[in-house]
């Protein structure tokens, strides 16, 4: 067991391929990724259309090593500045297995 | 079918807005309006689009084995033509008249540019249910379409961004990238690739996938009328986020362009009614498919609700009940 | 038909059980005994619903073109008269036979005097792999009587509560949106509008959708009875929790309300053996779709597991496999 | 960066529409969902039926400030009282945009 | 059909590589190649899949029932014999010859001893389209093979584990759950309930249901090839994670036990032109529904991507564009 | 409102029903589940056929007492070390309802 820092990135389904390259440069692969996720934000409701994932949000999980999570961060924030979501940081402990 | 008289053509064609599919349509309208909690499942709306997509292109591929490539040369002129025309003429009406601000009004206005295959497939309904014949160039038109629209409104928002603002700090998407898509959009494959199969295949081989992709096209079509008329009774709610002028411009701009893509198709392409009809709804269509996710990662800064609602909670219904049979008229009184 | 003998009638009353559709349900029930990983995706089962239902609604539609709206009153009273009766009778056993308490039971009370239109829909392959005709009225009395047995339910709850028990804290669920959603619940809105689109629309425009909602009919219902035999199949082993009372009364009741139902058909309503089969069907079938969530927000004290496994798990194959030829061979005896 | 109250609630499908409008009534407006959501819990298993998302939970997570947290729960209070759930808050720190 | 010229049959054999079914195929995988957004629903494809196997297994079940169930013994007897051998054949190839470790040899190996269901369907479509009749007996044996493979490659797994390698304290499956699994799994039970209704229904009440079950057929699996198109697309970018030993083995192993299974139906089953070439695709075709799991809970040591992107990016594609007509000729070449 | 131990398990879909009886077999009851999850890590890429959710994750929530923590956390190891998978471990408060 031992401290990390988990990383819950909620944004839009159109974003998901440039969040993936994003993580990538930065050395970062590992991550969970949930589809169909809806919500509320300024930018009015997301996931209640017919036609298209790509009005949807996806969240990534992304369990880091604490000195890893500013690079991440910033690597990021550019993504959130143009197209919204929220980002959400907390501690937990990483069962090694 | 020129010389049909006034009084038939009233009553057949109020008699076509009972056919099953516009029924539908209304069907599931007013099941949105009374708060029914039906549903249908997202996917499967989906795999009807893609079914209808295919079976069109099929459908249009046969009939188009018989004629030449040089033959479908003026279509595909006017379809590009018109989807660089539009969307240019509806962005000067939401930002002159409208005084809607400059990319708001681009985002916009890149949905009329581009077409509906929804609407298309309705008024195909239409036409078959009052018997009408018609050419199938406007299918090939339908895929063409689908992408200048998306490039005029990349060049737009570009120059209007160059001219009028300073650009913030936020990336600047990639555009050769969102050039791609709008060429390899999933809808444009399907009908190409159903254009081509239908085109290739031998009649004989076709024959034994037409139970599939051609008897049950009406019924499928029920269904996926059906579900946008959900759809639209959901958006319709929306209204106000749009605002008066833009509820207007959701009626009118189809209005316009409707009855420009018929006489363009009457007088340049020298369709028949059928086929003019055709053109008319493509001009007069507005996406919801493949511009709303393009515009919205091309165009970050304008607001999703307002052009998804204007094209799916007004315009598209506006083409259904009332556009189609307008177009067809003013074809049937062109012609 | 009445004339038919007895040894005749066992014949093809056995091969009848050999139908697929009920070959398929028996196929997902041994699937999910033997634990197979067989799954279909709930997309698929929810859209089969959907078609079916359309399907069902069109089918009645055509044939009621023909009447007027008189002759369907003697059924439609009929129907509301069953949703009101057979959930009291069912509370009344459940609550002072089976000594369950007052919202449990009146919680599974409200099941049996609603519809399945699963059950429904079997009964009539059943009825035309017999080749014996129906009258379409009990399709009305589908759509119809989903709904009154929910207010009895609400009733019974409120009065139950306000007599035995003291209000906890909870929230009262708002009474008159449960009255709202009981009308208009997704499975009314589609064998409604079915029924609708099929009477209104010319029988031409109609004959264009038939190749979907008609000749694919009973193929897909195979389809349906398979989803609908395994989740039977899963629903057998929460046998437990509803104990050796609820057991019996998920197979009694059916049979009762069942006989009851033929009576009514061939004597008050003076259908044939194949219309008074169907009411038959449609005293004796549980809801499983529309009920148990209105009973989840009326009655949230109440056990799921219980009703649904009721429903679902024993009242449902019972219908299937046991009920309908049941029903059937009464109203043969009787007519 | 800033801390937030990160609620995590877990609820009946049926609910979805009276947490939304028990949220907007305290002024929050914002959240994410998760759909088609399993589970087990006092009220036996969830989400595993043919008819019925009426049968499924639906998770809301919530961003909010530290002074916002006991409105809110007290908000939905009733809602799990009777319909159950589950309702889970913890700190974490909002990345701004 | 043995006169038939060579140079008919290589027309033919062109024209069969355009029927619709390969040309969708085609579609797909240009389609991923050009990166089209195009994307096919997740719960589309399974329920095709689904759809599929019934129907095959009713086709198969109703010429079945004239037969006996001994004429149907030597087919079962050579399935559970190549399923047997091919993954010993397979394992002893990608072991001695690639260099490859055992436990990831075995799990490859597997896969090749069981079938493929979309292949098969292919092949079927390709047989139609050149109007070349078949025996039935394979459709029992693509339900046959699915599963004595996996109990090999269990077998070889725990031999090869107790031999070479001291067990980790990873957990070891249940392996008496891994075997009923192998039979049960849901492909086998759809074709082996399918064979079986087709088989025991009345022709009359089968009748019913061939609008859907066999009309739509070859349409639907032009969906289902498009689907297959794409993910092939997909799986072939992950050609390097395979490596050149591995690539080649993919498109060699498909070849040698498709000779050995035309040569196995033709002169040990008698078999004609059509049956022969059936039981080469049989032999030919390795599995990506059913044994990618299994091995992935037998073998947790071996990597999935490997196995995925053999049976699933060149395998499949190979059999589909030259196994598939290379089979037939070979068995055109022998009869 | 008191203190508990949020278990985020995520792990191959094929695992889900050993899970479930792992969990059983020391007396946790309750979870909540998300199924069709999709994530990159050691083993590659999950989440993105068409056949299978076979080779999906599922996520499991799962919210226990502090003093449960370790039995909980022993008996899925063996999981985890066969099939790998992330499993987090955060601190939350459980809203009594
Ligand atoms: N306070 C919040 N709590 C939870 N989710 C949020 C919050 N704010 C935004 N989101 C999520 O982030 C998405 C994008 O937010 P926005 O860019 O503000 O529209 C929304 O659709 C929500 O899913
Ligand atoms: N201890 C727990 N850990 C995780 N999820 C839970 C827990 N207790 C309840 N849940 C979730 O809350 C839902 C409703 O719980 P209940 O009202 O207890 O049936 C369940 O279906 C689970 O999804
Ligand atoms: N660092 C991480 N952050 C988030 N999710 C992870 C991480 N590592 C692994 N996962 C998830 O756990 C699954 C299995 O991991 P693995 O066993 O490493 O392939 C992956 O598919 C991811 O969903
Ligand atoms: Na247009
Ligand atoms: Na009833
Ligand atoms: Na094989």
């Amino acid at each position: 067991m031992f401290s990390v820092k988990r990383i819950e990135l909620v944004i839009e389904a159109v974003e998901k391929q440039r969040v993936i390259s994003t993580l990538k440069a930065v050395n970062i692969f590992n991550y969970t990724i949930y589809n169909h996720v809806g919500g509320y934000g300024e930018r009015g409701a997301r996931g209640d259309l017919a036609f298209g994932e790509k009005f949807e949000n996806v969240t990534f999980v992304i369990a880091c090593p604490e000195n890893r999570l500013t690079t991440i961060i910033e690597s990021l924030r550019p993504i959130l500045k143009s197209y919204g979501g929220m980002c959400l940081v907390s501690d937990a402990q990483w069962i090694i297995h | 079918m020129a010389t049909i008289t006034n009084r038939d053509y009233q009553l057949n064609s109020f008699q076509s807005l009972l056919t099953p599919s516009i029924m539908f349509f209304a069907l599931g309208f007013v099941a949105q309006l009374i708060k029914s909690d039906l549903k249908l499942p997202v996917e499967l709306t989906k795999s009807i689009t893609i079914y209808l997509l295919i079976s069109v292109g099929i459908h249009g591929g046969i009939e188009l084995s018989h004629a030449t490539f040089l033959d479908a040369v003026p279509s595909i002129f006017t379809a590009v033509a018109l989807g660089v025309l539009l969307p240019i003429i509806a962005y000067l009406i939401i930002n002159k008249v409208g005084k809607i601000d400059h990319l708001n009004a681009v985002a916009i206005a890149t949905h009329y540019g581009s077409v509906s295959a929804g609407t298309f497939l309705t008024a195909i309904a239409f036409l078959e249910a009052l018997h009408i014949d018609f050419e199938k160039y406007p299918i090939i038109m339908l895929a063409i379409m689908e992408s200048p629209a998306i490039l005029v409104g990349l060049v737009m928002a570009s120059y209007l961004r160059g001219k009028h603002l300073n650009n913030s700090g936020a990336i600047q998407s990639n555009k050769s990238e969102l050039i791609k898509e709008a060429f390899t959009n999933g809808s444009i494959v399907l009908l190409m690739g159903g254009l081509l199969i239908g085109d290739i295949a031998t009649e004989k081989s076709i024959k034994t996938i037409l139970p599939f992709f051609d008897h049950l096209f009406m019924g499928v079509l029920c269904v996926f009328l059906l579900s946008m008329g959900m759809e639209a009774g959901k958006k319709i709610s929306d209204f106000k986020v749009a605002g008066k002028f833009l509820i207007c411009f959701g009626a009118l701009m189809p209005l316009i362009s409707g009855l420009i893509g018929v006489m363009i198709g009457a007088y340049l392409l020298n369709f028949s009614v059928g086929g003019s009809t055709l053109v008319g709804v493509l001009a007069a269509s507005a996406s919801y498919i493949a511009v709303p996710p393009a515009m919205r990662m091309a165009i970050p800064e304008a607001n999703p609700s307002i052009y998804l609602t204007l094209a799916l909670g007004i315009t598209f219904p506006f083409n259904v009940l009332f556009g189609i049979p307008l177009y067809y008229s003013f074809a049937n009184f062109l012609l």
